[in-house]
C-alpha cells in the first residue's frame, strides 16, 4: 500500500504534466478543427523549441524562457507557412491522409537535422534553479516543474480569451464550425486557417520551453510525445479544445498515480488503453462534439 | 401497396433538430418526389433513410422488412439505391468498373472470382447503351463531363438492381437538354416496375413527372399529395415563400 | 504495370469497337503481341537474374544486400495490401512486422516449436490480432485510423520493452538459428530464396485480389466509400479482411526476418521509422500498380544502402527520407510508375497498348471522331462549356 | 514495369559490389574493422572508443606498426542499431575483406555482432559488453577486453559494505537501473550480494534507455527512505535521476552509481552537488602499468585531453589483438590464423593499460573494478585499499 504522502506527491507530480500536455494537445486540436490534419511534426516542433531554448542558454547564457521572445513569433509565422504553402496545395478528397504523410515527413527532416546539428546525445539545461524546490504540504514541487506549469497555464487561458472574445476567434470558431458557410459570411478562410495553424505552432514553441526546463532532450524524443497526445485528442473529442485539456488533465494525472505501483512505461500504456477503448466503444470521443463523428 | 415507410424519424446535430418526428410512407411502384425549401431536411432524411446517419429514433420499413439501423450496404442490398446530391462517380476508376462496383457477389467464390465476368459485362455494357455513353467505357470517370457522369452515377444504380430509387438531385446543374433525358428515363425505368423517390428544386419538372409529392419544412412534412393538390397547398406556398 | 488488364482490355476493346467510334482507342493485334513477347522476355530475364544473383554476386555481403531488399519488397507489397487497395494510409504497419519477429521468436524459444512452424503460427496469431484492430481502427474514417496505426507501434514498443520476463524488455532476444550448425554463407543463400518466395506469394495474392470482384470492391472503397456502401459494398468487413491479410504477410515477413538476422530489439522492431519506409516505398514506386512496391523498394531500400555508404556518420537519411516522402506527397502522389510511362509513351509515340485508361485528350478525340453517331453523348459535351 | 524493376534490381545489387571497392588488404598493411555508434543512443560513447582505436593505431603505427605492416582502421556507423551493425560486420568481412575486426560498443550491439565474427571463424575482442549474456551465448571466439564483467564492478563496495558494524551498515537499499544489459547488470550484481547479506531492497526500478522523466521514480525512492541508492546508469538517465532525487530532497548515506559520475561535464550536469557520490571504474590514468603512462601521454598530445573509460577499453582492445597477432605471427582472415589468435587469448596473460588481463573459458576477464568516489571535488580511487588516492567518505554530506 503506497503511502498518502506518495500519493498526494503523485497527485502534483500528475497535476503539472497534465498542463502541458493541455496545452501541446489544445494545438493538435486547432489544426484538427481547421483542417482535419493530423499534424504529426507538432511534436518535433516541441522538441524543436525546446533545442532552441537550449542551445541559446549555452551559447549566451540567457534563461530558456527568455527564447519565448523569439521562438513564439518564429514558430507562429512557421505555421502559417506551413498552411499556406503546403497544406493548402493537397488535395482535398485525400487531406486527411497525405497531410498525415506530408507531416509525418516535416517531423522526420526536424528529427534528421536535429541530430545533424546537435547529435544524438542527450541534453539538458542546466540551472542554478534546477534541483531546488519548494514544500507543500510535505510534498516537494520542483520549481522547473511549476514554471512549466504556470507557463502552459497562462498559455492555455490565453488561447481561451483569444478564441471566445476576440473578433479573430470568433472567425476561427466559425470556420471550424463550417468552414463554406463562414466563407459566405466575409470570412477570409484561407487567412483564418494560416493564423490558427501559426496559433497552434505557437502552443508547441511555449510547450517546448517549458519542457526545456526540466527534461532532458534528444532528437527522436518527439515520439514520446505524439502518441499521448494524438490519444489525448480523440478521447477528447477530435476538434474540441475543452474535452483535449479535460482529457490532458485526467490521463496525465491517471499516469502518475499508476505509476506507484507499476514501472514506468506500463504506466504510459494508459493512454493508449484509452485510446484504443474509446475508439472502439465511443469515436466521438468522451468530451467532444460534432466533428468527431465523421473521422 | 406500401413500399418504403417511416415512423417516428428524429435526428438531431448538436443541439440542432433536423428530423422532427417523421412519420411518412411512399407508395410502390411510384414516382414519388421531396421537397421543401433549402434546410428542411430533405438531404438529412435520404441519410438516415440509406444508414449513411443513423437516426437518434424511428422505424425504417421496406416492404414490410424492418430496416431501421442497418449499415447503407444492408439497405442497398435490400433494393434500395442511391444518387448523391452533387454527382459522385469513381472518379480514377474506368466507366466499366464503375458500374461492375455496383455487382454484389454473395458467395466467397463470387468474391473471388474475375470481377470482370463477361456476364457482368454485358449487364453493364447494356445499361451504359441505354444510357448513351456505352462508347466511353475504357474511359476514366473522372475525365467525363458533368452530364456524362451523371448518367453513369446513374447506370451504376441501376447496374445493382434496386427496386427502389432515390435520386438527391438529379437535375441539378445540368442543361435543360440533359434533363428531358432523365425525365423520359425516369419514367421508362418507373414503367419498368421501378420506384422512385426524388429529391429535387426543379419544380417544373417535379410537376410533370411525379405521381406523389411529400413536402418537408423545418424537419417535418407539411403537406403529401399527388401534384394537383400539392400546387394549391396553401402550407406549401407559405413555406416557399416565407409567408 | 496493370499486368491483370492488359489482354481483356484489348481484346474487349476490338471486340465491341464498332466501326469507327472506339478505332484510336483500340491498339492493333500485332503490336499487342510484340508487346506480349517483349512481356515474357523480360520476366524470363528478371526471374534468371533472381535465381543465378546468389551464385554470382561479387561478394557474401551483396547477399546479405539483397535480403535486405527483398525484406523491404514483402513489406511494402504487404502494406500495399491495405494502402493500395483502400487508400487507408497506415503508418504502424512496423508493428505487425514486429510482432511477426516476436512472435516467432518466442514460439521457438518458449513453445519449442520447430522454427517454421513458429513463424507461420506467429503469423496466424497476429491475424487474429489485426481483427480488434482493425475493428478499432476502420469503424471510423481517415484520421483515427492513422492515429490507431501509429499508436499501435508506440503501444507494443511499451508492452514489449517494459514486459521484461516475457519478451527480454530493452535487451531484446536471440533467436535460435533455424539451421544449426549451417555456415553464414550458405545461411544467407537459403533465406535469400525464402525471401523470394515470400515475395512471390504476396504478389501473386496481390494480383489474384486486384482481378476479383472483391479486389473492385476494395478500389471503389478507395475511390468513394460513401458511394461504394450506397452501392452495397460492405466496405467495413472488406476493408477488415484486406487489413487482416496485410497484417499477416506483414508479420510472415517480419518473422522469417527474425530467423535470418537472429537478434530481436524492441527499438528496431517496433519502429514508426520501419513504417515510414513501407509507406514511402509503396507510394514512390505507385500504389495501384502491383510491382509498384517492389520497384519502390529497391529505388529506396538501394538509396538507404548508397546513402549510409556515402554517408555514414550523420542523421540525413532521416531528412532525405523525410524530404522524398514530402516530395512523393505533394508532387507524384501516384509514384513513379505513371510518371515514367507517361514520359515512355512520351518517347515511343504511342505504343501504350497497355493502358487501359484513356486520357482526356484521347477521349476528346474519340469523340470527334465519333461524331455525330452519338447523339446523347454531342449533347452532354455541348453542356460541358455552359 | 517488370523491365524497370529487373534491371532496377541488377542495378542495385551490383551497383553494390563495384561501386565501394575492397579495401587493399595487401601485405603492407593490416586492415582491421570497426562499427561503432557514432550517431544514435549510444553516439557518446562510441566516439569514445573511436578515440580510442584511433590512438591505438597511431601508437602502434609510430613504432613501425604490427608484424612491420601498417595497420588501417576501417570505422563504419551503426547508428546505435542492431540491424545495422550485423549488416557492417558482414560488409567488413565479406566484402571489404579486412584482416581483423574489433568489437563495437554497448552489450546490445556486441552480440549480435559476436555473432557474424564466430560465424566467419574470426577472433572477436570486444571494449564494452559486460553484461552476463555476452558469455552465455556459447561463443568460442569472443573475448571482453577490461578489467571485470558487469555484475562484478562494485565487488568491492561490496566487500566493503558488508565489513562495517551492523549498526553503521546500510538497513534498506533502493535499486534503479536503466533496462540495459551492462547498466542493470551493474546494479544487480551488487543487489545480489547485499541482498544476500540480509540488506533489505527497498525499491527496485526498472526504466527504458529512452527515459527523461524521472521524478515518478524519485518519489517513490524519496518515499521509502532508503539509507542507500544505486543507480545501474548510463550517463544522462544518472544525472536526470540524481536532480529528481535532490529536487525531492532525498538524502542518502551512500549513493552509487555507474559510468556518470566518472564523466567529465559530471559535476557540472548536478550542480556540483557531487561530494560523496560513488561510481565503479575500470581504468584510472594514474595507473602505473607500463603502457599506461604512453597511452595517457600520446593520448593527451593527440586529442588535447586525458583518455577515459571507453577510451582506455578501446585502446585494451587494440593491446590484447596485438599481443595475438605477435604471438601468432600472422593477421588475416584466413581460418588457420584466427585459430591461433584465438587459442593464444585462451591460454595466454596479456599486460594492458587496466593491468593484466586474463579470460576464462567464456571470454571472461578475471580482475575487478576500483570503486571512486567524489572527494573534495575531485573523482578518486578510494577502494580497494592498496589502490586508493583518498579515504572512503562514509555517510556521505547532503547534496
Amino acid at each position: 500500500m503506497p503511502s498518502a504522502g506518495l500519493v498526494f506527491q503523485s497527485v502534483l507530480l500528475g497535476l503539472l504534466l497534465g498542463g502541458l500536455y493541455a496545452l501541446l494537445a489544445a494545438g493538435l486540436t486547432l489544426y484538427f478543427g481547421i483542417m482535419r490534419v493530423v499534424m504529426i511534426a507538432h511534436s518535433a516542433f516541441l522538441i524543436l523549441a525546446a533545442y532552441l531554448a537550449w542551445w541559446a542558454h549555452r551559447e549566451t547564457g540567457v534563461d530558456p524562457l527568455l527564447t519565448l521572445v523569439v521562438t513564439v513569433p518564429l514558430f507562429f509565422l512557421a505555421g502559417v507557412a506551413l498552411q499556406r504553402l503546403l497544406l493548402s496545395r493537397l488535395s482535398p478528397v485525400t487531406l486527411t491522409m497525405m497531410s498525415v504523410l506530408l507531416t509525418f515527413a516535416i517531423a522526420l527532416v526536424i528529427e534528421g537535422l536535429l541530430g545533424y546539428a546537435f547529435s544524438g546525445t542527450q541534453r539538458r539545461i542546466r540551472l542554478g534553479y534546477s534541483s531546488t524546490s519548494l514544500e507543500l504540504f510535505g510534498a516537494r514541487i520542483a520549481v522547473v516543474k511549476l514554471i512549466g506549469f504556470a507557463l502552459a497555464a497562462l498559455s492555455l487561458l490565453g488561447l481561451y480569451l483569444l478564441l471566445k472574445h476576440s473578433r479573430f476567434g470568433q472567425a476561427l470558431r466559425a470556420t471550424i464550425q463550417h468552414r463554406e458557410a463562414a466563407r459566405l459570411l466575409g470570412i477570409d478562410t484561407d487567412r483564418v486557417a494560416g493564423y490558427g495553424f501559426g496559433l497552434g505552432l505557437a502552443t508547441a514553441a511555449v510547450g517546448g520551453t517549458a519542457l526545456s526546463l526540466d527534461s532532458t532532450i534528444y532528437p527522436s524524443l518527439h515520439w514520446h510525445w505524439i502518441g499521448p497526445l494524438m490519444a489525448i485528442i480523440v478521447v477528447g473529442g477530435l476538434g474540441s479544445v475543452p474535452g483535449a485539456a479535460i482529457a490532458a488533465m485526467t490521463l496525465g494525472m491517471m499516469q502518475s498515480l499508476l505509476q506507484i505501483e507499476l514501472a514506468a512505461t506500463w504506466a504510459q500504456t494508459i493512454f493508449y488503453l484509452a485510446l484504443f477503448g474509446t475508439l472502439a466503444f465511443r469515436p466521438q470521443g468522451f468530451f467532444g462534439g460534432r466533428l468527431a463523428q465523421r473521422f | 401497396m406500401s413500399g418504403l415507410e417511416i415512423t417516428g424519424l428524429s435526428k438531431s446535430f448538436g443541439g440542432v433538430c433536423a428530423l422532427d418526428d417523421v412519420s411518412v410512407a411512399f407508395p410502390h411502384g411510384k414516382i414519388n418526389a421531396l421537397i421543401g425549401p433549402n434546410g428542411s431536411g430533405k438531404t438529412t432524411f435520404f441519410n438516415c433513410v440509406t444508414g449513411m446517419i443513423r437516426a437518434d429514433s424511428g422505424r425504417i420499413t421496406y416492404r414490410g422488412q424492418d430496416l431501421t439501423g442497418r449499415p447503407p450496404h444492408r439497405i442497398a442490398r435490400a433494393g434500395i439505391g442511391r444518387s448523391f446530391q452533387l454527382c459522385r462517380v469513381f472518379p480514377r476508376m474506368t466507366v466499366l468498373d464503375n458500374l461492375l462496383c455496383a455487382v454484389q457477389p454473395r458467395t466467397l467464390r463470387a468474391k473471388a472470382g474475375r470481377s470482370h465476368s463477361r456476364a457482368e459485362t454485358e449487364r453493364a455494357r447494356h445499361w451504359l447503351t441505354r444510357m448513351g455513353i456505352d462508347h466511353l467505357e475504357r474511359a476514366e470517370a473522372q475525365n467525363l463531363s458533368w452530364g456524362q457522369q451523371k448518367l453513369l452515377e446513374l447506370a451504376g444504380v441501376l447496374m445493382s438492381e434496386p427496386e427502389t430509387i432515390l435520386l438527391d438531385e438529379p437535375a441539378g446543374g445540368v442543361n435543360p437538354a440533359l434533363i428531358d433525358r432523365i425525365c423520359a428515363l425516369v419514367s421508362e425505368l418507373n414503367a419498368e416496375g421501378r420506384t422512385f423517390l426524388v429529391v429535387e428544386h426543379n419544380m417544373d419538372l417535379v410537376m410533370s413527372l411525379s405521381h406523389h409529392i411529400v413536402v418537408f419544412d423545418r424537419g417535418w412534412p407539411i403537406a403529401e399529395g399527388p401534384p394537383s393538390a400539392i400546387r394549391s397547398d396553401e402550407k406549401v406556398l407559405g413555406a416557399y415563400l416565407g409567408v | 504495370m496493370r499486368s491483370d488488364s492488359e489482354p481483356r482490355t484489348t481484346t474487349s476493346g476490338s471486340r465491341t469497337g464498332g466501326g469507327g467510334r472506339t478505332g484510336p482507342l483500340a491498339a492493333p493485334i500485332a503490336r499487342h503481341r510484340v508487346a506480349l513477347g517483349m512481356k515474357l522476355l523480360l520476366y524470363a530475364v528478371a526471374l534468371t537474374a533472381l535465381f543465378t544473383f546468389p551464385d554470382v554476386a561479387p561478394s557474401r555481403y551483396e547477399v546479405t544486400v539483397a535480403i535486405t531488399l527483398l525484406n523491404y519488397a514483402v513489406l511494402a507489397t504487404a502494406w500495399n495490401f491495405v494502402g493500395g487497395f483502400t487508400g487507408y494510409i497506415s503508418l504502424g504497419h512496423g508493428a505487425f512486422a514486429g510482432l511477426g519477429a516476436y512472435g516467432t521468436a518466442l514460439l521457438v524459444v518458449k513453445a519449442e516449436l520447430p522454427s517454421f512452424p513458429a513463424l507461420f503460427a506467429a503469423a496466424a496469431l497476429v491475424g487474429l490480432i489485426a481483427v480488434p484492430v482493425g475493428y478499432a481502427a476502420l469503424r471510423v474514417r481517415g484520421a483515427s485510423f492513422v492515429i490507431v496505426s501509429i499508436a499501435l507501434v508506440l503501444v507494443l514498443l511499451l508492452v514489449f520493452q517494459s514486459w521484461a520476463s516475457f519478451t527480454g524488455g530493452s535487451r531484446g532476444m536471440v533467436v535460435p538459428r533455424p539451421f544449426p550448425g549451417m555456415l553464414r554463407t550458405e545461411h544467407h543463400r537459403v533465406f535469400y530464396f525464402l525471401f523470394a518466395a515470400l515475395l512471390a506469394l504476396a504478389l501473386v495474392t496481390w494480383w489474384l485480389i486486384d482481378r476479383s470482384r472483391f479486389g473492385l470492391g476494395l478500389k471503389s472503397i478507395r475511390e468513394d466509400e460513401d458511394k461504394a456502401q450506397a452501392l452495397g459494398t460492405p466496405t467495413f468487413a472488406y476493408k477488415l479482411v484486406v487489413f487482416v491479410v496485410s497484417a499477416v504477410f506483414t508479420a510472415l515477413a517480419g518473422g522469417l526476418y527474425a530467423l535470418w538476422f537472429g537478434d530481436l530489439d524492441p527499438v528496431f522492431q517496433f519502429s514508426i521509422l520501419s513504417g515510414a519506409y513501407m509507406v514511402l516505398m509503396a507510394l514512390l514506386g505507385g500504389v495501384r500498380h502491383l510491382y509498384g512496391p517492389l520497384l519502390g523498394a529497391l529505388v529506396v531500400g538501394y538509396a538507404l544502402e548508397y546513402s549510409k555508404l556515402e554517408y555514414g556518420d550523420t542523421p540525413l537519411h532521416l531528412v532525405t527520407a523525410g524530404l522524398l516522402l514530402a516530395v512523393v506527397v505533394l508532387f507524384m502522389p501516384d509514384g513513379v510508375i505513371p510518371a515514367v510511362r507517361g514520359l515512355a509513351a512520351r518517347f515511343l509515340g504511342g505504343g501504350q497498348s497497355s493502358i487501359r485508361e484513356v486520357t482526356a485528350a484521347e477521349l476528346l478525340h474519340g469523340q470527334r471522331a465519333a461524331g455525330s453517331a452519338a447523339p446523347p453523348d454531342s449533347r452532354t459535351r455541348k453542356e460541358v462549356s455552359s | 514495369m517488370a523491365t524497370v524493376s529487373a534491371l532496377a534490381a541488377t542495378f542495385a545489387l551490383g551497383g553494390c559490389g563495384g561501386g565501394a571497392g575492397s579495401e587493399g588488404s595487401g601485405d603492407d598493411t593490416i586492415t582491421i574493422g570497426v562499427s561503432l555508434p557514432l550517431t544514435g543512443d549510444f553516439a557518446e560513447p562510441g566516439k569514445g572508443v573511436e578515440r580510442g582505436y584511433k590512438a591505438w593505431a597511431k601508437i602502434v603505427n609510430d613504432k613501425g606498426g604490427l608484424l612491420g605492416r601498417k595497420v588501417e582502421l576501417k570505422i563504419l556507423d551503426d547508428q546505435s542499431n542492431a540491424d545495422r551493425v550485423v549488416s557492417d560486420y558482414e560488409q567488413l568481412i565479406g566484402k571489404d575483406e579486412v584482416d581483423l575486426v574489433f568489437g563495437p560498443f554497448s552489450t546490445r550491439l556486441v552480440v549480435p555482432s559476436a555473432r557474424v565474427a564466430e560465424e566467419y571463424g574470426m577472433l572477436f575482442v570486444e571494449p564494452a559488453g559486460a553484461a552476463p549474456e555476452v558469455f552465455e551465448q556459447g561463443f568460442k571466439n569472443l573475448f571482453y577486453a577490461a578489467p571485470a564483467v558487469a555484475n562484478d564492478h562494485y565487488n568491492h563496495l561490496a566487500e566493503y559494505i558488508l565489513a562495517l558494524p551492523a549498526d553503521q551498515r546500510p538497513k534498506s537499499v533502493a535499486y534503479s537501473a536503466m533496462d540495459d544489459p551492462f547498466a542493470q547488470g551493474t546494479a544487480y550484481g551488487l543487489k545480489d550480494k547485499l541482498e544476500a547479506a540480509g540488506i533489505k531492497t527497498a525499491v527496485d526500478e526498472v526504466y527504458p534507455p529512452n527515459t527523461t522523466d524521472f521524478g515518478p521514480i524519485a518519489a517513490k525512492i524519496a518515499d521509502s527512505k532508503a539509507d542507500m541508492v544505486v543507480g545501474g546508469s548510463q550517463y544522462q538517465d544518472g544525472v536526470n535521476l540524481i536532480v529528481a532525487l535532490q529536487q525531492l530532497n532525498y538524502q542518502p548515506k551512500i549513493a552509487a552509481f555507474s559510468t556518470a559520475p566518472t564523466s567529465p561535464e559530471f559535476a557540472e550536469a548536478i550542480g556540483n552537488k557531487t561530494e560523496g557520490v560513488l561510481a565503479p571504474t575500470g581504468y584510472t590514468q594514474k595507473a602505473d602499468y607500463p603502457s599506461n603512462k604512453e597511452f595517457v601521454e600520446k593520448y593527451t598530445e593527440q586529442f588535447g585531453k586525458a583518455p577515459e573509460e571507453d577510451e582506455a577499453n578501446a585502446y585494451t582492445t587494440g593491446q590484447v589483438v596485438a599481443a595475438a597477432v605477435e604471438a601468432a605471427k600472422c593477421a588475416s582472415q584466413d581460418e588457420e590464423c584466427q585459430a591461433k589468435l584465438i587459442e593464444f587469448l585462451r591460454g595466454n596473460e596479456v599486460e594492458t593499460v587496466v593491468g593484466p588481463l586474463k579470460w576464462d573459458d567464456k571470454g571472461r576477464p578475471q580482475s575487478a573494478h576500483m570503486i571512486q568516489q567524489w572527494v573534495d571535488g575531485e573523482i578518486q580511487i578510494v577502494l580497494p585499499e592498496e589502490q586508493k588516492e583518498a579515504d572512503f567518505v562514509f555517510p556521505k554530506p547532503k547534496w
